[in-house]
């Protein structure tokens, strides 16, 4: 249940920030709710790790997706000077 | 109660956290939100008894994501608070906010009306979630994506290393009218004018 | 336990982005000194594309011959496959998917190989990448768990916004990028939602573990929250839906395709596509192949039905607006997910039909679409790309080869026959029949009649148009790797329309054995 | 000795009549001379050849049917199409050379088919499994109707090909290629009985009549082609969902699955759904026609195209939708089509023959007349489809031929004055006749064909489709006045006819642009000797035809009415239901197990099933 | 005599094919090479091949008296050319085949086609001696000869309606033989298209015969004659009238009609568009724009006749729709009245003629309308004697007239005219006689002919004969004054 809020946190916020670095943190908000949804409902399914395993794997493709993610951002800042997702326009005109 | 008061605690941490982070104009803000919501975590973590992701989660997310992100955020300096939000675009956004903060609250409510309560934990087993159990698995039956996951941090390195890095290397080699007769070549003489023209055409992008 | 030939097509991809890593970080750049100084950093890939892009091509044809092969062998005279189980399902379906995703990213790499010489954007790390994605693609393709099928689309991902992102010099390519990546992590974290609250609804990550306990909803005993896991299948639809880009979904479409590089557009279009389907068909024919949930009134046909006809229609009449080629074609690739989920909604009543009319219609789809990109791609040279209808202006009678290749592979897209495009159709709208879908098969019809008029515009454009004195005319690029792409990408689009048989025989093969 | 003065003995017809035409021209041009009296000669050894009695000789020991022979002209311009692909573009006269020489080749190969009685059923035939899965067949035939349009496509694709490279000197390569594939495929769509390979050759059509219509076109060439390419496409589109259902019925049915016609013109669907397959039938090709009133996209492609392109069009092409009107409406739903009959007959007349006539008469641009006439001629035949008699399908196949021919002459025609002046407009002409005497009686005698004096092509099938619908049953008692409108319609084409051809060709010649135009050069009187020729043989001598088409088109119609009542009887029993009639007396086989195993069960069952499937 | 019996059976009557042939070869070879043949040779051709036809018609006419002269019933030689098509309708298979054949009726009629057309033939080569387009000429006269007798000697109705529609064609094409002239040109369609009209009824006519009688050829028709016995509801169209229910029951009863009488009206409106008689009578005054032989051989002599012909040819299926003759008969009552009157107020001399001819044509539907077959048959014959003389006449006036004046409206118009008895006494006498004949002097034949149509008492007792009597011969005065009127006009007015 709390895993549900954050990710709803996580996703408007996602939707209504328009800072690339506030939404690349947001979607980490909403990774760390599967992440704790994961553990949780391995609490009541006993019998194996099987979500511990998987959020193992989720921090890691979390890790590297932030990785990703920021050197997208630094390549755009470079080139616009900017960090809004609304400038980015271009492909619009 | 201990353990009680040790979820609520983190709960409110998280919770608090995670508002923050998405309500802050200041990213670094938003970022010391985003690190109290992991910390928050991590003690929901030990208190599911993943004491192994707990460390983990402590390790990857306080000590790399979050770092990476103030890193990145000084980086750009003050540039990265630019957070001027007005106009039109203002409320579109607050409306596909308001709609998907409605259908998670519909869903949430679905989720707590329907079924039984996911809350029954089940017993214990002992060392659920201790790094042996996990390793037991993640080594054992768990090996292949391990493996698979490899190429995900390849791939990763590679592409964050080749978007980030520095400028590129023009290379302007000077080439030969084409000669062939189909695939490339000029048909038409007005073609090799045009083709010197070209050199000095609108580029792909503007 | 010899693994080594079952999973060939994955090793070989694998293995090959491993070994085209190195040849690029060990090669010597080509770069001619003279002309620039020492000022810049040189890649170490730098001047060599042709050769990597040939590499990457061959590593990928390799592993399409070895998915082919695995097939003729058949998986379940391969136990040893098993063993990979629930993680990876090497079954027929997954081989084909892997054939046609290798395919989709050998032409990718070739039409690279022709393309980013010419467009300076001589980065060497293209063809791991490609391969890299390709491998997470066919992992996606394979995946008979949660895990390993989020762990491939995050392979497949990252290697795309890499890709997207290549084009350093230009703000639409990371704009593009941005908004790929953002979009696409946002679709994944959803999915990934969806996939906990299965877990946590199932306890099961595998896929048909899910199924099974799918399937026991509503019996004695059965402790599965249905509320968890309908709200985990509409996440998880949402989640492909945003790869696949149907309709509400597809805002990004447009936007990173037209700013990628061609050769990357081409691979999105084409394996990113194909790889997200073949998952989507696993996982509802896998976890939710429940009677009810397959049925018309209580599961998600009508969903996807609904889904299908509003991404037909919707990217039909936006694309007949577009005054850029390759936004056209953008578009266009969305209303082919309309298409494909017309045939994955037919699998409601006939599974194998349907199933086997979306694996081939993928493959029709990965060739013609990978031809028209090239084509295009082939239109534009010396940094510039023909973008515009206009820019093409006159070019059949320029370059009468160059636009009889665009207008097949246009034609294929069309779905005229003979080509492959109109097979592929046929077979959808023919399972469509079979699962008494009529309307929704109908309407499929009349929407590729929406899509014939601007397949047909680009022809008119290139054969009946003038180019208006003093513009700026395309000029095809001469590039041995975009012409072999081209030629292969033709032969086969003619190939599937005259003779279809030994593929249609393979995709009904897959799906009954 | 006494064989040879006895073979010239019966030479002299022929001689004559080499010698006639060679005789007509009175210019200097010996290739022209030859060519005149090559038509002659073929025209008279055409006409003594088909004679009745001959053909009854024939009968007594039928020579063989080569099964390749569909084949062969199907697949010849076909692979010359793309052979031109591997052509030098520089060298036009050699495509040219090629073009002309396949498209002779094809014509001769063609005259073949003649050489066999065409009893009922189906000649020549080639069946090979394509995709067994699916399946798909590739099955050609000839029966004594397509056969004629065969011929009419062979006959008629060289001449426009020719008169093309007349007037039409750029991109001659396209022009090549388009000219032989557009033919193959017209061939392949009259042959083909699958009806998947029959929708492959439907649109294949699309793309080289679209490259005519398109790069040489006029003003308005690329509206045009859209138009043209949307309007069959929808309809073709509506046509395969059909295909797709009734394929699917049959496998439900028979429990195999095929796309043959033979096989599924023994379905009977389940009432609305008949009603629906065969509405999206008739559209597809009720387009193609054109009818009204979906012919908006004719006038408009016709006044576009350049003369080849308007020839083929016309005399070919439009010829698809009445054929496979005759073809699959008529085989396939015999039901529906009856009951639709007397609608669509109104709608034929009214729209077709009458309205289309009053059009036209208001028209100023020639072609655009022309255009309309079409549409009415059109109109004549599809009466003659519906009224469901003999006499009425004969006319109405003989028109279509006959169509081809007149139009296709009057499209050659007013391409003469294009290439001089080009305008087509009535009112820049007038008094030709007095600089252009040649042009002006060809083009005089052709009006006469069209607006169908007798003696002329145009006369009989009017006639016939006239006599048709008087004497129909389907009609109703609807048929005595649908046939005296559309005797109505005769008149009217006289009007708008021969006012066009008064303020053309007489009158003073008002026009100083006019006063030194060219008459006919070499080669279109070559292109319009052949057509002048068939407009009389045709005229006087239809039993040539009639012969021929005559055990078909009865069977035909017997196999219509007969599937009617089939049709009938099947919805009075249930209908909801989709049952499989046994085959109708004098049908061929389609080589499919006639008797499905479960044929004595069956019925039952696949009844029980999809009563199951409605009722859910 | 016996010789040619032998040469040429009855059933396979090849002196037919000549009578066709000659006009036809002429045509052709006039049409074709005529250019290159030379003035002399296009004479010669046309004039042989109508002169040929001429004396075969004469020979085969006195072959079928000799043949006749023993036998009963009406004889018929008969020959068939080829199949032409084949018509199977559900209730019957027809073959129609290009046969003609030779009875007492069209025997007669070919002798007036020939006979007059050679003598106009003649007339013409002289007349059209300076004309441009003198082998053209030539070749639409042949060509007008064969049709017309492919119509009269034809086997069949659709025969028949080839060379219905050849004349009519043919007529098209002489109407507007000045084609350099709009008028000229605009009145040969006229005709045509009032021609069509007219084709359009028979068209239908044919087609009603075929469905009740199953046949189209003579014999055929006789044979099933009873089929035309019954009626046929022509009210409602379909099944029912659409808003009947709104529409009162008044329209939506069914109506009947018999079959007879739809057919004979609707071959009637054929005959009215050839015979130009009310409403259709427009063009044949406009058809005088043609060469004056043209208006003597087609407009007055033959072809106009040939809706007479046609009625008396299906006399039988007339007979049996007495409304439809009283219908008939008033037509042609009205029409000759109305055409007198008019040809009363004009002064072009061809117009006067041409209006003549409407009410002389008037006068023989009263006749075959009245069930006079006969008499309106002798009628044609007469009047293509005397009419053909009057146009010859005004021919050579206008000619004479042309001279002088130049101008072709003003050298027809008989206000210029008068007093030419002194410089062309031939031609005045001729005059004068066709004149008196036309008026129905007695001993002359006009006198003959019409008083056989006005004294008609037949024993058929058809109902309306006697009401229609005291019209015909009211009308009968028109003509008359007319035919005087023209007359003083050109040869004696000062």
């Amino acid at each position: 249940m709390l895993s549900g809020l954050i990710f709803s946190i996580g996703a408007v916020g996602f939707l209504v920030r328009r800072n690339v670095l506030v939404q690349l943190m947001c979607i980490e908000l909403m990774l760390n709710s599967v992440n704790l949804a994961l553990v949780a409902y391995n609490r009541v399914h006993v019998g194996n790790m099987t979500g511990h395993v998987f959020a193992f794997f989720v921090i890691a493709v979390a890790a590297a997706e932030a990785a990703v993610g920021l050197a997208i951002v630094i390549a755009f800042y470079r080139l616009r000077s900017s960090v809004q997702s609304d400038e980015a326009d271009a492909l619009r005109h | 109660m201990a353990g009680n008061l040790l979820f609520v605690v983190c709960a409110l941490v998280a919770l608090v956290g995670a508002l923050g982070t998405v309500t802050s104009h200041n990213p670094i803000r938003s970022a010391v939100g985003l690190l109290a919501t992991i910390l928050g975590i991590a003690g929901l973590f030990l208190k599911l008894d993943a004491q192994f992701l707990a460390a983990i989660q402590l390790m990857v997310y306080a000590g790399a994501v979050v770092v990476l992100f103030v890193f990145v955020i000084m980086v750009l300096g003050p540039d990265a608070r630019t957070d001027v939000e007005a106009g039109k675009a203002q409320i579109s956004r607050a409306f596909a906010g308001g709609l998907m903060a409605l259908l998670s609250a519909g869903a949430l409510f679905l989720l707590a009306k329907g079924g039984p309560t996911p809350t029954v934990f089940a017993k214990v087993m002992p060392g659920h979630g201790d790094v042996e159990a996990v390793g037991g698995q993640l080594f054992t039956q768990g090996i292949v994506p391990f493996e698979l996951a490899t190429a995900l941090l390849i791939a990763a390195a590679i592409g964050a290393i080749a978007i980030a890095r520095g400028k590129a290397v023009r290379i302007d080699k000077p080439r030969a009218l084409p000669k062939g007769k189909y695939f490339g070549g000029p048909a038409h003489p007005r073609d090799v004018a045009a083709q010197v023209d070209t050199g000095v055409r609108k580029d792909g992008a503007h | 336990m010899n693994l080594l030939f079952p999973l060939s097509p994955l090793l070989a991809v694998g293995f090959g982005a491993l070994l085209l890593m190195l040849a690029e970080a060990f090669g010597k750049p080509q770069v001619d000194k003279e002309l620039h100084g020492t000022e810049h950093i040189v890649d170490a890939g730098a001047g060599r594309s042709g050769e990597l892009g040939l590499g990457a091509a061959v590593i990928l044809f390799a592993g399409a011959v070895l998915s082919v092969a695995v097939w003729m062998v058949g998986p379940q005279n391969l136990p040893e496959l098993k063993l990979l189980e629930p993680w990876l399902v090497m079954d027929r379906v997954a081989l084909f998917m892997s054939f046609v995703l290798c395919l989709g990213g050998a032409f990718a790499a070739l039409l690279a190989g022709g393309y980013l010489p010419e467009h300076n954007i001589d980065r060497g790390e293209f063809f791991p990448l490609v391969i890299l994605a390709t491998f997470g693609a066919q992992v996606l393709a394979a995946s008979g768990d949660l895990l390993s099928l989020f762990i491939g689309l995050e392979t497949m991902s990252l290697g795309v916004y890499a890709l997207i992102g290549l084009r350093r010099g230009s703000p639409r390519a990371a704009e593009a990028s941005l908004k790929y990546f953002l979009l696409g992590s946002f679709a994944a974290a959803l999915m990934l939602f969806g996939a906990a609250l299965l877990y946590g609804a199932t306890g099961h990550t595998d896929l048909k573990g899910i199924g099974e306990a799918v399937a026991s909803i509503g019996q004695p005993g059965s402790t599965v929250n249905a509320a968890l896991v309908v709200l985990g299948l509409v996440l998880n639809l949402a989640g492909l839906a945003f790869k696949v880009s149907a309709v509400p979904f597809h805002m990004w479409t447009p936007d990173a395709y037209e700013g990628a590089p061609t050769p990357a557009t081409t691979f999105m279009a084409v394996a990113v596509k194909t790889a997200a389907f073949a998952v989507m068909m696993r996982v509802l024919l896998t976890s939710f192949g429940d009677e009810r949930l397959m049925s018309w009134g209580t599961g998600w046909p009508p969903v996807l039905a609904f889904l299908a006809i509003l991404t037909m229609t919707v990217a039909n009449l936006i694309a007949g607006r577009q005054e850029s080629v390759k936004r056209m074609l953008a578009y266009s690739s969305i209303a082919h997910a309309g298409y494909v989920l017309v045939g994955l909604v037919a699998t409601m009543r006939a599974p194998a039909e349907g199933q086997a009319s979306v694996m081939f219609y993928l493959l029709t789809y990965t060739v013609s679409t990978a031809g028209a990109f090239g084509a295009l791609i082939l239109c534009g040279s010396r940094g510039a790309e023909a973008v515009s209808y206009e820019d093409l202006a006159g070019l059949g009678k320029r370059h009468p080869a160059a636009a009889l290749a665009f207008t097949v592979f246009l034609l294929s897209l069309a779905g005229m026959p003979p080509t492959a495009g109109f097979f592929g159709k046929l077979y959808i709208f023919r399972a469509a029949m079979g699962s008494e879908l009529y309307l929704l098969a109908v309407l499929g019809l009349l929407n590729s009649l929406l899509g014939a008029y601007y397949y047909l515009r680009v022809i008119v454009f290139m054969y009946f148009r003038e180019p208006a004195p003093g513009a700026p005319l395309a000029v095809p690029m001469r590039s041995g790797m975009v012409t072999g792409a081209l030629v292969i990408a033709g032969f086969l689009v003619l190939a599937l329309g005259i003779a279809p048989g030994t593929p249609l025989a393979m995709a009904l093969g897959a799906v009954s054995p | 000795m006494n064989s040879l003065s006895s073979s010239l003995v019966q030479a002299w017809p022929y001689a004559a009549a080499f010698a006639v035409g060679a005789l007509i021209p009175r210019r200097e041009s010996k290739f022209e001379r030859f060519a005149l009296g090559i038509v002659g000669l073929l025209a008279a050894a055409f006409i003594s050849s088909m004679w009745p009695e001959k053909a009854v000789e024939n009968a007594a020991a039928p020579p063989m049917e080569w099964d390749q022979l569909l084949n062969l002209i199907v697949f010849l311009p076909i692979v010359g199409a793309v052979a031109i692909l591997f052509m030098p573009r520089q060298s036009p006269q050699l495509l040219r050379r090629v073009t002309m020489v396949i498209l002779g080749l094809d014509f001769i190969a063609s005259l073949w088919l003649l050489k066999v009685p065409m009893t009922d059923g189906w000649h020549f035939q080639y069946v090979r499994e394509w995709l067994p899965g699916f399946g798909i067949r590739y099955h050609v035939a000839v029966d004594g109707i397509s056969v004629w349009l065969v011929i009419l496509s062979t006959f008629t694709t060289p001449l426009a090909a020719y008169a093309s490279f007349g007037s039409l000197k750029k991109r001659t390569k396209d022009l090549c290629f388009s000219l032989l594939l557009l033919h193959g495929a017209m061939l392949g769509a009259f042959v083909s009985l699958d009806l998947f390979l029959f929708y492959v050759f439907w649109e294949l059509m699309l793309v080289p009549m679209l490259i005519l219509i398109g790069i040489w076109g006029g003003v308005e060439k690329i509206k045009a082609s859209y138009k043209f390419f949307l309007y069959t496409m929808a309809g073709s589109l509506l046509m395969l969902a059909a295909i797709l259902y009734m394929v699917w019925t049959h496998e439900q049915v028979a429990g195999y699955v095929t796309f043959d016609y033979l096989a599924l013109s023994r379905l009977v669907l389940p009432q609305t759904a008949a009603y629906l397959c065969f509405a999206a039938f008739a559209l597809a090709f009720l387009i193609k026609v054109p009818m009204f009133p979906l012919h908006t996209w004719l006038p408009d492609a016709h006044v576009q195209a350049p003369t080849g392109g308007s020839v083929i069009l016309a005399a070919v092409l439009l010829k698809l939708g009445t054929y496979a009107y005759i073809r699959f409406c008529m085989g396939m739903f015999a039901g529906p089509a009856y009951a639709a009959a007397a609608n669509l007959a109104g709608v034929a007349i009214g729209g077709g023959i009458l309205y289309a006539a009053l059009v036209a008469w208001k028209q100023t641009d020639i072609k655009k007349l022309i255009a309309y006439s079409s549409v009415a001629h059109l109109g004549f035949v599809m009466l003659g489809l519906f009224t469901g008699t003999e006499a009425g399908i004969a006319g109405g196949v003989l028109q279509m031929v006959n169509h081809g021919i007149s139009t296709g002459a009057l499209f050659i025609l007013v391409g003469v004055i294009y290439d001089r002046r080009h305008t087509r407009l009535v009112s820049e002409f007038g008094g030709l006749a007095k600089v252009m005497p040649i042009y002006t009686a060809c083009f005089v005698l052709i009006t006469m064909s069209s607006i169908g004096v007798p003696g002329t092509n145009g006369f009989v099938g009017e006639f016939m489709v006239i006599m048709g619908s008087f004497t129909s049953s389907v009609l109703g008692s609807h048929g005595k006045l649908q046939g005296g409108l559309a005797a109505f319609g005769v008149i009217l084409a006289a009007v708008y006819m021969l006012s066009m051809v008064q303020k053309t060709f007489f009158g003073p010649l008002s026009n100083p642009k006019n006063k030194h135009l060219k008459d006919l050069n070499v080669r279109e009187t070559v292109v319009l000797a052949p057509l002048i020729a068939m407009v009389f043989v045709l005229g006087l001598f239809p039993n040539l035809f009639l012969d021929r088409m005559k055990s078909s088109v009865s069977g035909v119609t017997a196999r219509f009415m007969d599937s009617t009542r089939e049709f009938r009887n099947a919805m009075d029993t249930n209908p909801d239901r989709a049952v499989l009639l046994p085959r109708l007396s004098g049908a061929l086989s389609s080589g499919y197990p006639e008797d499905p195993k479960k044929q004595t069960e069956a019925p039952e069952s696949a009844t029980a099933a999809l009563d199951k499937e409605s009722a859910q | 005599m016996h010789t040619l019996q032998v040469v040429f059976p009855d059933q396979d009557f090849t002196l037919l094919a000549v009578i066709l042939g000659l006009p036809l070869i002429g045509a052709f070879i006039n049409g074709v090479f005529g250019k290159r043949l030379g003035r002399q040779g296009v004479t010669l051709m046309a004039l042989s091949a109508v002169g040929g036809a001429f004396i075969a018609a004469v020979t085969a006419f006195f072959m079928l008296r000799t043949a006749q002269g023993h036998e009963e019933h009406a004889v018929r030689f008969s020959w068939t050319a080829w199949e032409w098509l084949s018509l199977s309708t559900p209730n019957a298979r027809p073959t129609l085949s290009v046969k003609f054949s030779l009875d007492a009726l069209n025997s007669t009629m070919s002798l007036i086609v020939t006979g007059v057309g050679f003598l106009i033939h003649l007339y013409s080569s002289k007349y059209m001696e300076e004309d441009p387009g003198y082998y053209r000429f030539f070749a639409y006269l042949n060509l007008f000869i064969f049709s017309m007798l492919v119509l009269i000697l034809g086997d069949s109705l659709p025969i028949l309606f080839v060379g219905w529609e050849g004349v009519g064609l043919c007529s098209y094409l002489l109407i507007g033989f000045w084609f350099h002239e709009d008028a000229n040109a605009a009145a040969g369609k006229k005709a045509f298209i009032a021609n069509r009209i007219g084709d359009f009824g028979l068209l239908c006519a044919m087609g009603l015969l075929l469905s009740y009688t199953g046949a189209l050829d003579w014999a055929g028709i006789d044979a099933g004659a009873a089929g035309l016995a019954g009626k046929t509801q022509i009210w409602p169209l379909g099944n029912d009238v659409p808003l009947a229910h709104y529409l009162g029951d008044w329209l939506s009863q069914p109506r009947y009609a018999d079959r007879s009488t739809l057919v004979a009206l609707f071959l009637f409106l054929g005959c009215a568009g050839k015979s130009a008689q009310f409403p259709l009578y427009v063009w044949l005054p406009d058809a005088m724009a043609g060469p004056t032989p043209v208006s003597a051989l087609i407009h007055a002599a033959t072809m106009v006749t040939a809706g007479v012909y046609l009625m008396c040819r299906m006399s039988g299926v007339f007979v049996m729709a007495p409304t439809a003759m009283l219908v008939i008969a008033l037509v042609g009552a009205f029409t000759a009245l109305l055409a007198a009157t008019i040809a009363l107020v004009q002064n072009d001399i061809k117009k006067v003629l041409a209006y003549s001819t409407v009410s002389q044509l008037g006068y023989m539907f009263i006749g075959t309308g009245v069930g006079a077959f006969t008499a309106g048959f002798f009628h044609v014959m007469t009047h293509a004697f005397f009419k053909a003389c009057l146009f010859l006449g005004a021919g050579s006036v206008i000619h004479a007239m042309h001279a002088r004046i130049h101008d072709t409206d003003a050298s027809q118009d008989m206000r210029n005219m008068g007093g030419m008895k002194a410089f062309m006494p031939l031609t005045h006498w001729t005059f004068l006689i066709s004149c008196i004949a036309i008026a129905g002097i007695p001993p002359l034949a006009g006198f003959w002919s019409k008083d056989e149509i006005c004294t008609w008492r037949t024993p058929r007792g058809l109902p309306h004969r006697t009401p229609c009597a005291p019209r015909t011969r009211s009308s009968l005065s028109g003509p008359r004054g007319l035919a005087k009127r023209s007359t003083a006009w050109v040869c004696w007015a000062p």
